[in-house]
């Protein structure tokens, strides 16, 4: 590989950001500069950005579709607030994407894109190019097209075929900016197209080439250098939210030994823990593809009835149709796992764009007092262990739990410290087995979960259901103080698992002005802005939830060591509530309903603003 | 409904049982006369013949009177929620296929509220028995009408009658591509428990229709079908290879130009004009005309419609875990490996 | 009539329960005895306790039936913690319901009941009559089949026929021995029996001047007077919650011109309202039944969506069906009223009992950032105005309602003074007419409601939906900016619905020791244990809400005013959450999950302590 | 579908209306190629023809690629949520019989999550048109596969391949009772607007299956029936009052003993044999053996199966309304004051 005779410069953290029509392959582009970066040994976080449309009209500004992603030699959080670099493969992509290129940044364009009818596609009326709307940002316009075709003449396809690479030639060209290794690339093309299509293969990779060639020669600014992070050692892998949260779902099988049962009806953006998981019935998992998100939820009950593990997976219009099920499932005390990726609401809402709001319907949403666990993921790669006990906690308790991701999970990556299996938690299925004693709603002293029996089981027949049971024996019962003791014992079976719960971590001051406590898929801003704070003086911590319902029972104590608390969420101050309800504390919430991450630089602000208040 | 072979792990012979083994100690809670006692007498009576251990029974309904049904079995049981016990007992059927599974449902917990799920549970042929118990009106919420009530009811919720054109639930199962079709009747005994043994037998979803009399909310709604002066003329018994007559052989179902009439023999024609029941016919289209009629115009049919073979979906399912099982190891450490991975080494 | 040869004794309150078989018509002599104490002047409050069954099976358990009813000289508020006097029809009765009665109090048993079958299904081994178990009572053995038939004698009606007036004997024994007058039940006996079954009519009216005279002759303690209370002057009839919930919707109907639409699917307690509004045709109501509960709402939309006042009602298991749909109402800004009779939860549960656990439902209970005005009914009587109320703003604000009852409002009934139409709020509408330029989402400034357009309207064609809506115009907007600020917009709308409340109402004391704050049907308990508490030296108060979302803005200043905030709920303590979460004040809950009201005895005790507690 | 008389209040003279009329500014967001586009014009072209003011036109749709619909027609339109069109559909024709009402649905939308709805639409026979975009997919989820995908098809969610067998929309209709069925295909825009302005002028649910395709992930999936070599074997298209035959006259359907058979004419009978179409009888047997046959083994049905006039359930209701307004005052007061009332005086 050419090695470029500019002087290296070395960063600290670089964001760069890929955009153009959705049919220009940005988010592959994005994604093999991913794993590039990751091998380079960086730390990094990425977002995906995509259209609502399936595929909107070719040059539109609805057709655009960006990747962003930051890397960085130190420990690195958010995929940043505002691009260094952003690439632009057409005038609608630069009209979308200008906003998030910070001042000064550098914008490479594909010059070729910017016809008459592009821009007007775009609603330009004099192309940005050619007036002064770019003068803040360093401009190169290069006629990525045109290389394109150049770099792969000679070669027996069709021009319409070759342009159809220029994603690779724009990724050479980053890739030799920040001086990334090509060979992962390589070996991708090679595996996606040497077999079927060879003349596809050797094309791309000539694009690639002339991508990084054209760095080399041109003087756009390259040989960018960010040295590699300090991670821990261990075998690493590149992984989305939606795939931990699958394999952490098949972990949880192979640990317990139940064969899962997925219930699930296609919604955006869950249905790819539906795709990826019937993948894997060498693994036993069994997908349903139910009629709709109730009978998904209703299969995956008596899946669990019949003795497996019953999942289910939606997002909030599919979980709100769930609602009654999940009342079943609590009154029945059969394990459930019930994953919500949540998108922007209410009702249809932004069904692309990431948001926290069904925090409330998970703890509140059901008629009746019916208590449910809640669990939630933080990044993408903690989908996997969170999930994992997610479901392990349904198990042990005989009980349904909600398990929350977030679009902004479920489509992000990041790099992942692959765990050993043997090294996950326990998780002990123990059935009545024929001869035992057994009465169907008889407890578990420590835990108060119900014994789990399996249908087939000679001499164990019984019947369940909705209507209130009687204590121990799960006969029907009309008698008042029988409600009253058993609406309280399922309470108190829920209550308890806060004994499962370790210490609460703070990262950050012990004690101090302002403890900064979130959930979810915040926790990388939350952390960056913990961070960016206490460099600038402020006494504080950042606390993150992976269990919502129940809380921590140290919890109210660690926000006691704090003047201040500030919950930053993606909705109108949903835990913040909770947290006041709780332990009247002041709890104050930082809210933005934007369908997407915070800004690291926003939230410092309000970690400052609430230091100063007395 | 079965796998034949007995279900795995028991090594003791099938015990000899009596309608008494499949006799719970909970007080039966329908009105007194009520058909839904017959049904129950039947189904307990027929299990105890059955080949099936008791523990591998399990009853799954949704909510109603007749959804009650699994208390009254000394089996496993689940009522469920009101609509959705197809659901239920589908993923339940996947997650152990060597269960037999029961569905309990009405007309108003199968046909209204449960109407969708029990479509696609037909078209997905998982291999359970669905006993829908029409009494034409909703029985637990006292008395509204149901989507099989006649035109004009009046109800509670229908002061100046009802306007909605009732379904017939053999149409619906069959618009569905169920692949197994009856009718049957609660004080029947005999036709029923025999009904109920075919559904039982075949491989598949099995959909049978119980005209069940609700003697407080909806007394008589099937005597013309049903009484004994008026039955024979009533009913058309089918039976597969024999001819669809009825009315002590006077009368019989003929189809002209793809239309059932009835013929009154000597009159209108001959035996030989008369239809013979093909009941494992692989065409639809009679078992489907035969759905749409009903007394008064004819006579109401009574026994299996339509039964054919089909995979079921359980099996096809397991068939593909079978294949991709054959094809590839369940190795946990691999999967959590699996794209392209790098080592970061200690630094 | 005769009038009592002994001595009459004042009274101040009395408490007195019916109960006997279903097939004995026991609500029918509650609900006799009630109106005739109505028209007595008391002030009075009825419990019928159904049961769970059809029919169970004649003289079991299951299938005992009672009503109860208080009734006083002094307002009274709750049907009465004790009984004073139990009638019962049988074994089963006395069995399941001699824990209701105070020890002292008076039984009048059917003793033709207490044969040996019956003694058998209610599980007796040796009959209570012959025993020493009932000796702290004063036990009437009156043989009243056998009085009965005798009072028919002469009638040609069967003796199995004649048995069936039996109820009337007791009522007739009941209404002498607390002097009621018998006009109206002889009415009602006419206008019952008279045209279709002379001879019932007659044996009706016979076998109940048989009871009177019983009484009058025998010497059970009769002549007992409960003079009449002070209630303010006007035209009275006694009314269940479930009717007046009826009512008040045709009268929002009329008041507001606009065609009542109610989509609703069967379900326990909430059909009535269905059956009754079927019978408002007249009206123009138009009542659909629909398939399920999904399909009720959703027809309520288009209804509102068509220029209707969309309706649905349903308890808990259909409400949560309903979720998904009132999101789309909330997004799409039509009004709609959304009446949840709530029931035991959670689940299936107890469909025939009473609970207020659905509150955190109404209020957090969907995706997305969603809220919905929450209005509940105290009493019977107040549902009238209550869901006007709901109707009123619905339209008004252009949003969802929810209108909370439950089961003990539904069946349970009070006297009623019955409101001028004409006095009621006027509830305008204003649909946008044609040639009127007007965005589909643009704003009232005061109310933020957005206008509402009626299809047919030349001119303004538009289109509604579930994803978010751009600012002004409504059409699809995936904007960011956009997103967040529409999600403030209908969060503020909601919010100034506090600008219709009128000043929070303290009964008691103005300030001091403990202020009880209570919503729903726990106002008659509430009521009674804050005056009893107060004879006791306690400085409290009764606050009852009937907002609950948005609180009324006074309602914390209010609170501050005493030390002690106590929130009775026949739940596991939601609205108390809800109030420490907004305002940070200690409220404790005092909660019960029995399916019935809470006894004023224990309520009031419980003031006690916390009036104690520093 | 449709009142014939113009809706009430409208003075003016009915405009005469162009296609643009129909049209709105927003960006159609439907792929290139997608089959929807050329539905959509024949709808727009079809509504400057009826005599019906545009206000008066509303269309209700759930979610998917073809429930964004609404938004592309200058009318009055509601996009609701999935599954739910029909019965919001339902609550807005009762509360407004005048207007005219369209529902646009999927075959995810109407026949998997809506499949219930959609059965009890078509029972109680509103007067409104449902048009079914059946493109055998899951487009807007992104290509997943549907209730009407044939077994054995992979997709995203069924790797190996479906197991679940398709359901016939058209039996679907037919066995909920509805009384109006039929088919066409997006690009045969003549043939399109044609049933859908039959379908507009019947009293009644009217059910169109549109075969839609989609170009991105269930290309060509009509391609067998559609595609100009071959549309002539592989069509039947069906004309009131004429014989079914097809393939250029060479063959045509028969009924035999009740069910449905192609005969090659010449070889297994003459025209005679041929089966005459009644779109029109009175008995469903026919249409409902048709709604069941499809390529290969048999020619696919386009046009209108069969068309039965029954009173709508908005012109029952109604009419219950009015009788009820004749025989009783709507009297607030009154009835405020229902049952026993007493009265309390000043003391
Ligand atoms: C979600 C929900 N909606 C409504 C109900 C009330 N409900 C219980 S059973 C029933 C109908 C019963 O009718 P059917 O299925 O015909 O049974 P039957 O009582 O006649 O045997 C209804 C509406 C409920 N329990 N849950
Ligand atoms: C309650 C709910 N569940 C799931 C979804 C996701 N979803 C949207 S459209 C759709 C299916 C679309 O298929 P179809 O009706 O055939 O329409 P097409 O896109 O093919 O035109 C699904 C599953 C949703 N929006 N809401
Ligand atoms: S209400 Fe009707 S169906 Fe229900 S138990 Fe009584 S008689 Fe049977
Ligand atoms: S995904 Fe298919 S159905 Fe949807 S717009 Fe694209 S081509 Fe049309
Ligand atoms: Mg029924
Ligand atoms: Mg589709």
């Amino acid at each position: 590989m050419t090695t470029a005779a500019h002087i290296r410069r070395e960063l600290d953290a670089v964001t760069i950001r890929f955009a153009g029509d959705s049919g220009d392959g940005m988010q592959l582009a994005g994604e093999q500069f991913t794993s590039a970066t990751a091998v380079a040994g960086n730390d990094l976080a990425t977002l995906p950005d995509f259209p609502a449309e399936i595929r909107a009209p070719a040059g539109s500004l609805p057709g655009v579709s960006a990747f962003q992603i930051q890397f960085a030699s130190t420990d690195i959080f958010t995929p940043g607030d505002e691009a260094d670099v952003l690439v632009c493969m057409n005038p609608a992509a630069l009209k979308t994407n200008l906003n998030t290129v910070r001042r000064g940044g550098t914008i490479i364009v594909n010059s070729d894109a910017f016809t008459e009818t592009n821009l007007k596609k775009a609603g330009y009326a004099v192309s940005p190019l050619d007036d002064e709307s770019l003068k803040e940002y360093a401009i190169h316009k290069v006629p990525i097209e045109t290389l394109t075709i150049e770099a792969t003449k000679g070669l027996e396809i069709p021009s319409r075929t070759a342009k159809t690479c220029k994603n690779f030639f724009a990724l050479g060209l980053m890739y030799h900016m920040y001086q990334r290794p090509m060979e992962e690339t390589l070996a991708f093309i090679d595996a996606k197209f040497l077999a079927k299509t060879p003349l596809i293969a050797e094309a791309n990779k000539r694009v690639l080439n002339a991508g990084w060639n054209f760095g080399d020669t041109a003087e756009l600014g390259s040989g960018f250098v960010v040295p590699p992070a300090r991670i821990s050692p261990g075998t690493y892998r590149n992984i989305r939210g939606n795939d931990a949260l699958a394999l952490g779902i098949v972990a949880a099988s192979v640990r317990s030994g139940l064969p899962v049962f997925l219930g699930a009806y296609p919604i955006t953006p869950a249905s790819d823990v539906l795709h990826v998981l019937s993948q894997y019935k060498h693994f036993g998992v069994r997908t349903f593809q139910a009629e709709d998100e109730i009978a998904g939820v209703c299969a995956a009950i008596g899946a669990s009835f019949g003795g497996g593990l019953g999942v289910t997976i939606s997002s909030g219009p599919g979980i709100a149709l769930k609602t009654e099920a999940l009342g079943l499932a609590h009154m029945t005390e059969l394990p459930l796992l019930v994953c919500n990726v949540q998108r922007g609401g209410p009702s249809t809402g932004l069904p692309t764009k990431t948001e926290q709001a069904d925090l409330f319907q998970a703890i509140f949403g059901r008629n009746g007092e019916c208590p449910i666990p809640v669990i939630a993921a933080a990044t993408p790669a903690d989908a996997f262990e969170s999930v994992y006990e997610a479901a392990r906690i349904a198990i042990k308790y005989m009980t349904p739990v909600f398990f929350l991701s977030d679009g902004y999970i479920a489509n992000g990556s990041e790099p992942w410290k692959i765990p050993d299996p043997d090294s996950l938690p326990p998780i002990d299925v123990n059935f009545v087995k024929t001869g035992e004693t057994v009465q169907p709603y008889e407890r578990d002293p420590v835990t108060l979960a119900r014994r789990w029996v399996k249908p087939g089981t000679p001499g164990l027949e019984h019947r369940i259901g909705g209507l209130e049971k009687a204590d121990k024996t799960g006969n029907i019962s009309y008698d008042p103080d029988n409600h009253d003791k058993m609406t309280r014992i399922r309470a108190e079976k829920v209550a308890r698992i806060a004994q499962e719960i370790p210490p609460t971590e703070t990262a950050g001051d012990p004690d101090g002005d302002v403890v900064v406590v979130g959930w979810g898929s915040t926790y990388g801003s939350i952390e960056a802005a913990v961070r960016a704070a206490r460099l600038r003086g402020v006494r504080a911590a950042h606390v993150h939830l992976r269990y919502l319902n129940p809380l921590p029972s140290d919890l109210e104590s660690v926000l006691r060591r704090f003047r201040k608390v500030l919950v930053p969420e993606i909705n109108l101050g949903q835990l913040s509530f909770i947290l006041r309800g709780k332990y009247l504390i002041d709890a104050r919430g930082f809210n933005q309903v934007r369908g997407q991450p915070f800004k690291v630089a926003a939230l410092t602000q309000a970690i400052m603003n609430l230091s100063e208040e007395t | 409904m079965s796998d034949h072979d007995l279900p795995g792990g028991h090594d003791e012979p099938l015990p000899k049982y009596t309608k008494d083994d499949f006799t719970t100690d909970q007080d039966v809670r329908w009105c007194p006369g009520c058909g839904d006692y017959a049904v129950l007498a039947t189904v307990q009576k027929l299990m105890a013949e059955l080949p099936v251990r008791r523990e591998d029974h399990v009853f799954v309904s949704g909510i109603g009177c007749s959804s009650r049904f699994p208390y009254y079995m000394n089996t496993y049981g689940f009522h469920t929620i009101h609509g959705r016990a197809t659901a239920v007992a589908s993923g339940l059927k996947i997650t152990n296929p060597n269960l037999h599974v029961w569905i309990v449902t009405g007309d108003g917990d199968g046909l209204s509220i449960g109407g969708n799920h029990l479509m696609h549970l037909l078209r997905r042929n998982f291999d359970v028995t669905v006993l829908l118990f029409n009494n034409r009106i909703y029985g637990l919420t006292k008395g509204q009408y149901s989507p099989t009530s006649e035109l004009g009811k009046r109800t509670k919720s229908t002061p100046m009658g009802s306007i909605d054109y009732p379904l017939s639930p053999l149409a619906v199962a069959l618009g569905s591509g169920a692949s197994f079709v009856g009718r049957s009747y609660d004080v029947d005994g005999k036709h029923l428990s025999g009904l109920i043994r075919q559904a039982w037998e075949h491989k598949g979803t099995s959909f049978i229709e119980i005209y069940q009399n609700c003697n407080i909310f909806n007394d008589g709604a099937f005597t013309s079908v049903t009484e004994k002066a008026s039955k024979d003329a009533a009913q058309l018994r089918l039976e597969h290879g024999k001819k669809m007559l009825f009315d002590g052989g006077r009368k019989g179902i003929a189809f002209q130009e793809g239309r059932p009439v009835v013929i009154t023999l000597g009159v209108d024609g001959t035996e030989e004009d008369v239809a013979t029941h093909d009941a494992f016919d692989a065409d639809i289209s009679r078992a489907f005309a035969l759905a749409n009629v009903q007394v008064p115009e004819y006579p109401t049919p009574m026994g299996l419609l339509r039964a054919v073979s089909r995979p079921t979906y359980e099996s096809l399912l397991h068939a593909q875990i079978d294949e991709a099982q054959k094809k590839k190891k369940a190795d946990l450490h691999a999967l959590l490996h699996g794209g392209y991975t790098w080592k970061v080494e200690d630094h």
